[in-house]
């Protein structure tokens, strides 16, 4: 499977930067062969794919090449990014988590504010972020909170809809049965609706785990050339150096992979109990 | 249930407005007695709250106390219109604060109406929204580069209404509607293939998600090199972006089947795909519609996103990036609007699909 | 047949407090082509300490019946009292014990857990809930069973978890729908004798649900037939066998012209059927 | 000391130079002053920082600024840094162009946000049509680099003397094969990176003395630089948050920079009057939606940089 | 007691054709605090045509039981063949119809279309599957309800349609786990005659679990009487009463014989718990 995708993207690679690899050759005159315009397809200083050993060793240079706590050191804008996205998804569940709460517990909330959390979604978030960290910036907040609050923006959605959808998913004679006990909606909450929407809200919070690295990298971009993968891939992209995001957006991926994978742990320590039911 | 609760007495703040300056007019402060206008709001507004226990019916009430609510609204908005200074008026602000507590109370009362009633709670918090970010801005005289007041964005959308449709046409027509389907049918069938194929999956389901965990930022740029300048790499942005929603969502659905409900298609000696058409997928509709509804929004900021990376000119995100610079924020907002709306409708119109197409779901059946 | 047959149950000698009114009660559920008529004009009292049998064909309404004593479903129209009050502001002093048809256990609570869950929310100190789980798990024979879950248990012994925890918080008004349905006669048996003693020694009140014409004998101080839907009460029977009652019991005669009369109340109604 | 924020256009590189040399090497701890410099972005808007009260001063373009100007924040040119436009024009010469006569028919990469508009004024000056069903020229709106000339999806691009041209270079692409036509040469020129700040601010004698020091010691930083390019270089890659910077690019950016500081009548930082109306003449003649729609009044001030000359 | 006596079963007069097989079968859940021994070293020979009763404390394992039979759980030890195959060649070859303890309809389709869901899987025309699901229904009392949603129904007409689901496509194999526990008794002597009727018509083989000794003596040709956990069979009871049977068959002495019998052979079983 991996040699596959490996084959596909080293021709993807030669398909893509041919063309200016071809040019390059012409340009230093004398003739080429296909061997030549491979050598040179894989080898480019700007390719339009890079190849992935290329990537491969800008990323072992990024990360082994300066101690740690360097700013040249990827793994330290990793550290960067991971601190903002996790804040900021920890906010969101927060705040996600209330929103629907809030929706399927009181029905003045339902009608009125759900259509409005979901307009608040259409809103292209690199629109307002440079708004929300000039604004945060003058309340005096700057460095990590701007960027949390963008992650906060991002991946609350995911997690308000399908904790919606959860706490309304609770067996209809489980509600019964609390309501004989005259169970207050916090303990219905608690001990129904809440376990019953896990499979909802785990499913979610794979989603708005990964939505709060975008979130974290988003915010990173209209504060431009600081530390965060966003800032790397923002310089990158500014001086062309093509290898460079792709080694900041590997990065990023593999953030997003090992956090959704946390989210996937936590869920198995908390839905043990699997689906069974009757027989 | 019971209809007839308490209403909560917090709107009787505004009875201190009496004693705040409601306004500011060269340097002294300006009390209610002296703006005639502003004493007539005042008195509507006090007016429903007292004759609330006459009315019968929770509409009539309502709709007293709505009376009273948009003249709460409306005592800033005339003060603004003599030009007074409300910034460092108390006395306007807490009969606003009043307000919008009532408001509370109306909207509680209208919550239950069914039909085209239901619309009412929508409309009218959204209307107070808008009133109320109209009055801040003004009020508090916020720059219009920053924030500007809703009837500035209204007039910037009338103004450029012939680009903003052609915007629309470009970002909406054709960049999202294509995405959407095929990051949303991508998503759909590579979980059917890792959950028919789960030697398949272990292999793809890793990379799957390391390409969607990708941002959308970093994703754009690239997507603009490979695919050009046009729809087609707005497209590809949406179809990533929108690819693992589906995916994780189908997959959490195609496990959403009881084993009881297993065992009797295994009883019946059912193969794979008659399972699933059969059980599979509708008890995972709901897991699908969750997928779908979160997608939408997706699609529409992917969409606005990828432009900002490079477009001809027109589209949304285009839009939307160059006024900004240029400092015209009613224009963004005004695009801001557009997709808003369109998000708003596309969400709304799966979610009256769902309703149609699971109306067998516990959270449909009962509250 | 006549709906105002159950005056004959009102006149019972031992005049008890109302504990449950129901006058003119009338259901129908709307649903998507015709409506159903779940309950017509059902009128009922059940003194304190009351035990209660309903029996009917299937579909007949006694689910629904119950659902509406405890507040549940609102009638179509007609009254219900409850201790004087209405359902609702019974339910809401935790009147109300109730085993439903189905077990409905909670998937990822063990079985002590799920026969907590009313003691937690009634707020009882962690021993005594853990002390109580365990007498009500042992009454219904599943010691042993506290940290399994409900689906690794057999259709029988989820309907027993159920029972043990409606019994586990020592409610007022114990509403049982079928609860032994599930059950072999041995086991059925045993808990009937259980529950006559445990009725016995607290006179809870107790409405019943059961397809056992001579569990609903042993059982009952009366016995509330119904007719096929739409609901109405055929014969309110009163019981008069000792309180002191024990399984002999039902070989007497007195059992038997009981258990006829019940079942010629059933089969009157179901002459409507086949 | 007085506190001073300085909010950049861009991110971090030698196009500042100056104000990180004046901070590293303490002209601005020298002049009294704790100066704070903000790194900009494409998506921050300095105007709008300064407007919502996050910046005292900031760098920005003059079209940016004037038509900021005219939606009510009243900016006012304090200093103007670069005396030359750096903006150019720059095309392949395998597309056939070699005037802009040969435009007609191109798809040309423009950067929006405000500095479309030179280009469309010298677009209009050439009699091109840029837009309706069939333009003259296909506009494009370019993103942050280089790309849709190496790709040939545009036959020019807008680059930067100091830095976008470079990476084209970088790239491998060899300077005969391509031809430039700075703004500057076109006539179309606009005052490019400038020292801003608002009207209220120089409305108080004690505000205008702190920016008079101010911009002596960004003066003295620019001027540093200019001479000790190597250092300040340096200078610029540690104070380069994102570690991305290279040196190669910034050594070229940073002599290219120092070439647009020259030709100043008065000194580092003066704005030449005619200058200025060259810039508001071009904005003003912008084909159909000008930028600014009158002459600005006030737009710029002599105060601080005379009080800088006193002190 | 002796595992061996099914051996007696299986000099049946009748020599039959085995349909399944069983031997030695044991069955382990293996669960988190500690095993559940379920079935313990079974063995079982079911002839073609036979109808055979499993009946047993709650929780001994019939349930089990069957699912093994119908592939649906695999032994820990011993071997099941179903028609000399493999109980999943068996399933694959779609032999069994399985009315589950619990309905198991499917919440988004009609009682109509919840009927018709196996003819689908079979390949039944349209028309077929509809008048088909329409005798069923009919048959169970439930005509007129066929549009309705099964979570609006009584528990005993959702049993009721299961019941309908498994008829309506005529498997080879009825596996029926306590079909009638939530009916009435007019309804199930009812559902009791049709059964024994369709069962003489068509000779399906049966097997059948209920807590009713009388319907197991009733309905079948042999009743498996088996243990409490880990479940063993305690006894093979012939059924040697006239295969055409009325419900008056109740009152033979016959009839009182094998009911005894069986309860005897029942509490002996239970003796082990209370
Ligand atoms: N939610 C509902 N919507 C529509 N009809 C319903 C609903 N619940 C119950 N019914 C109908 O009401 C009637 C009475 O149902 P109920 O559950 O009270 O019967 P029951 O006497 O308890 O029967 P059983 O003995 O089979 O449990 C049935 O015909 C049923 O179809
Ligand atoms: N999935 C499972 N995991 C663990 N134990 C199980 C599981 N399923 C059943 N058991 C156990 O196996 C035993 C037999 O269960 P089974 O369902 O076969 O009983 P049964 O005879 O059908 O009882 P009933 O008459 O109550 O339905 C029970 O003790 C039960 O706890
Ligand atoms: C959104 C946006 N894009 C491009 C530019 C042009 N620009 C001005 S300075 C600079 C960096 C140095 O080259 C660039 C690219 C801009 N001002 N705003
Ligand atoms: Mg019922
Ligand atoms: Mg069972």
């Amino acid at each position: 499977m991996a040699l596959a995708v490996l084959v596909l993207w080293y021709g993807g690679a030669l398909w893509l930067n041919g063309p200016q690899a071809a040019e390059a050759l012409t340009r230093s005159g004398t003739g080429w062969g296909t061997a030549d315009l491979i050598r040179q397809a894989f080898a480019m200083k700007r390719p339009v794919l890079p190849t992935p050993d290329q990537v491969a060793v800008d990323l072992w240079n990024s990360l082994t090449g300066h101690p740690v706590t360097s700013i040249r050191n990827l793994l330290y804008h990793t550290a960067v990014t991971a601190g903002s996205a996790l804040t900021g998804f920890a906010m969101g569940v927060v705040l996600g988590v209330a929103l629907a709460a809030g929706i399927v517990q009181v029905r003045t909330l339902e009608s009125s504010l759900l259509p409005w959390i979901i307009a608040s979604q259409t809103i292209p978030i690199l629109a307002i972020a440079p708004m929300i960290v000039v604004i945060l910036g003058n309340m005096g907040f700057t460095g990590l909170l701007p960027k949390a609050v963008i992650s906060m923006y991002l991946c609350f959605f995911p997690i308000t809809v399908g904790m919606v959808k959860g706490l309304r998913s609770a067996d209809p004679l489980a509600l019964d049965l609390m309501r004989t006990y005259s169970a207050t909606t916090r303990q219905t909450f608690r001990l129904l609706r809440l376990p019953a929407a896990l499979p909802f809200l785990f499913a979610s919070l794979k989603i708005a785990v990964a939505a709060s690295v975008v979130g974290a990298i988003v915010g990173e971009l209209p504060t431009g050339g600081q530390a965060g993968l966003g800032a790397r891939l923002l310089s990158g992209s500014y001086y062309g150096q093509t290898v460079q995001i792709w080694s900041a957006l590997v990065m990023s991926a593999v953030l997003s992979v090992a956090l959704v994978a946390a989210v996937g742990a936590a869920e198995r320590l908390f839905v043990r109990a699997g689906r069974g039911g009757a027989r | 249930m019971s209809r007839t609760t308490p209403m909560s007495p917090a709107p009787l703040v505004m009875l201190v407005a009496p004693l705040l300056p409601i306004a500011w007019q060269g340097g002294a402060p300006v009390y209610l007695p002296q703006s005639p206008a502003a004493l007539a709001c005042f008195a509507v507004s006090l007016g429903a709250l007292l004759l609330r226990g006459t009315v019968r019916g929770s509409l009539a009430e309502a709709v007293l106390l709505l009376a009273g609510v948009v003249a709460a609204f409306a005592a800033p908005v005339l003060l603004i219109g003599q030009g007074l200074a409300l910034a460092q008026a108390p006395g306007v602000w807490v009969h606003l604060a009043g307000g919008v507590l009532l408001l509370w109370r109306v909207l509680a009362l209208v919550a239950p109406l069914d039909g085209a009633g239901r619309l009412a709670g929508p409309a009218l918090f959204g209307l107070a929204l808008v009133a109320l970010w109209e009055i801040l801005t003004r009020g508090f005289e916020v720059p219009a580069v920053l924030l500007p007041p809703p009837s500035a964005i209204l007039a910037a959308l009338a103004a450029n209404a012939a680009d903003l449709w052609d915007d629309f046409r470009q970002t909406v027509l054709k960049s999202v509607l294509r995405g959407y389907l095929i990051g949303c049918g991508a998503g759909f069938a590579v979980a059917i293939l890792a959950d028919r194929v789960p030697a398949l999956a272990r292999g793809l389901l890793p990379l799957g998600n390391l390409a969607s965990a990708i941002p959308v930022v970093g994703i754009a740029p690239i997507m603009v090199m490979w695919f050009g300048f046009d729809w087609q790499s707005k497209a590809a942005v949406i179809v990533v972006m929108t690819f693992f929603p589906m995916l994780i969502n189908t997959l959490a659905g195609l496990s959403s089947a009881e084993r009881i409900q297993l065992d009797l298609m295994r009883s019946y000696g059912a193969g794979y795909w008659r399972t699933l058409v059969l059980l599979r997928l509708p008890s995972a509709l709901p897991f699908l519609f969750n997928g779908l509804k979160i997608n939408s929004t997706l699609a529409l900021i992917g969409a606005i996103v990828a432009e900002f990376f490079g477009t001809p000119v027109v589209g949304m995100g285009f839009r939307i990036s160059t006024q900004v610079a240029r400092m015209n924020l009613d224009v963004v907002w005004a695009s801001i609007a557009v997709a808003a709306l369109t998000g708003s409708l596309l969400y709304g119109a799966l979610a009256l699909a769902e309703r149609r197409a699971t109306s067998w779901h516990p959270s449909f059946r009962k509250r | 047949m006549a709906p105002d047959r159950p005056a004959a149950g009102r006149s019972v000698p031992e005049p008890a407090r109302p504990i449950v009114d129901v006058r003119h009660l009338t259901l129908t559920y709307q649903t998507a082509d015709k409506p159903v008529y779940a309950l017509s004009d059902v009128s009922l009292t059940i003194g304190k300490g009351d035990f209660i049998s309903l029996i009917g064909p299937s579909g007949c309404g006694k689910t629904t019946l119950m659902r509406v004593v405890a507040d549940l479903e609102q009638p179509t129209s007609g009254e219900v009292t409850v201790n004087g009050m209405t359902p609702e502001q019974a339910r809401l002093k935790r009147a109300y014990g109730y085993v439903f048809q189905a077990p409905a256990l909670y998937p990822w609570r063990t079985v002590e857990r799920n026969v907590m869950l009313p003691l937690e929310i009634m707020g009882l100190p962690r021993a005594e809930r853990k002390a109580r789980a365990a007498e009500q798990l042992r009454n219904v024979g599943l010691a042993g069973f506290e940290k399994k879950f409900p689906w690794q248990l057999s259709g029988g012994m989820q309907q027993r978890v159920s029972i043990a925890r409606a019994l586990a918080f020592e409610p007022e008004l114990l509403l049982m729908d079928e609860p032994f349905g599930a059950l072999d006669e041995i086991t059925r048996d045993h808990l009937n004798l259980q529950l006559t003693q445990l009725w016995r020694r607290t006179r809870k009140t107790c409405i019943f649900v059961t397809h056992s014409i001579a569990e609903a004998v042993f059982l009952s101080t009366r016995i509330v037939v119904m007719s096929p839907r739409p609901g109405r009460i055929l014969d309110v029977i009163d019981c008069d066998l000792p309180a002191e009652r024990t399984l002999d019991i039902r070989e007497t005669p007195e059992f038997a012209a009981l258990a006829h009369r019940v079942r010629d109340g059933l089969k009157e109604g179901h002459s409507y059927d086949d | 000391a007085d506190k001073v924020t300085l909010q950049l256009k861009w991110v971090t590189q030698a196009q500042f130079a100056g104000y990180y040399v004046a901070a590293e090497k303490g002209f601005y701890k020298e002049a009294g002053l704790d100066v704070t410099i903000k790194a900009g972005g494409p998506d921050i808007n300095p105007t709008q920082v300064i407007a919502a009260g996050g910046a005292d001063v900031i760098v920005d373009w003059m079209p940016s600024a004037l038509a900021t100007r005219e939606k009510g924040v009243p900016l006012v040119n304090i200093a103007q840094i670069f005396q030359t436009s750096g903006m150019m024009l720059t095309c392949r010469k395998d597309a056939n162009i070699a005037s802009p006569k040969d435009f007609k028919g191109n798809t040309l990469g423009v950067w929006f946000a405000g500095n479309e508009y030179p280009f469309l004024s010298w677009m209009s000056r050439l009699g091109y049509s840029t837009s309706g069903a069939n333009p003259d020229v296909k506009v494009l709106k370019q993103g942050f680099n280089v790309d849709p000339l190496l790709q040939k999806q545009a036959a020019c691009i807008s680059t930067m003397t100091y830095n976008e041209y470079w990476q084209i270079i970088e790239a491998g692409v060899k300077p005969e094969e391509l031809v430039v036509f700075k703004y500057q040469d076109q006539g179309v020129a606009t005052l490019e990176d400038g020292l801003y700040t608002t009207e209220k601010q120089l409305a108080d004698p004690k505000t205008v003395e702190k920016l008079a020091r101010f911009v002596k010691a960004s003066a003295k930083g620019w001027e540093y630089a200019a001479k000790n390019q190597a250092e300040a270089v340096d200078i610029v890659l540690a104070a380069d948050a994102s570690g991305a910077q290279t040196k190669e690019h910034q050594t070229t950016m940073m002599q290219e920079v120092a070439k647009l500081l020259e030709g100043s009548k008065k000194g580092t930082g003066y704005l030449d009057p005619a200058d200025f109306d060259r810039t508001v003449e071009v904005l003003l003649s912008g084909a159909s939606a000008p930028v600014i729609s009158r002459k600005p009044e006030g737009a710029y001030s002599h105060a601080v940089f005379d009080a800088a000359a006193k002190l």
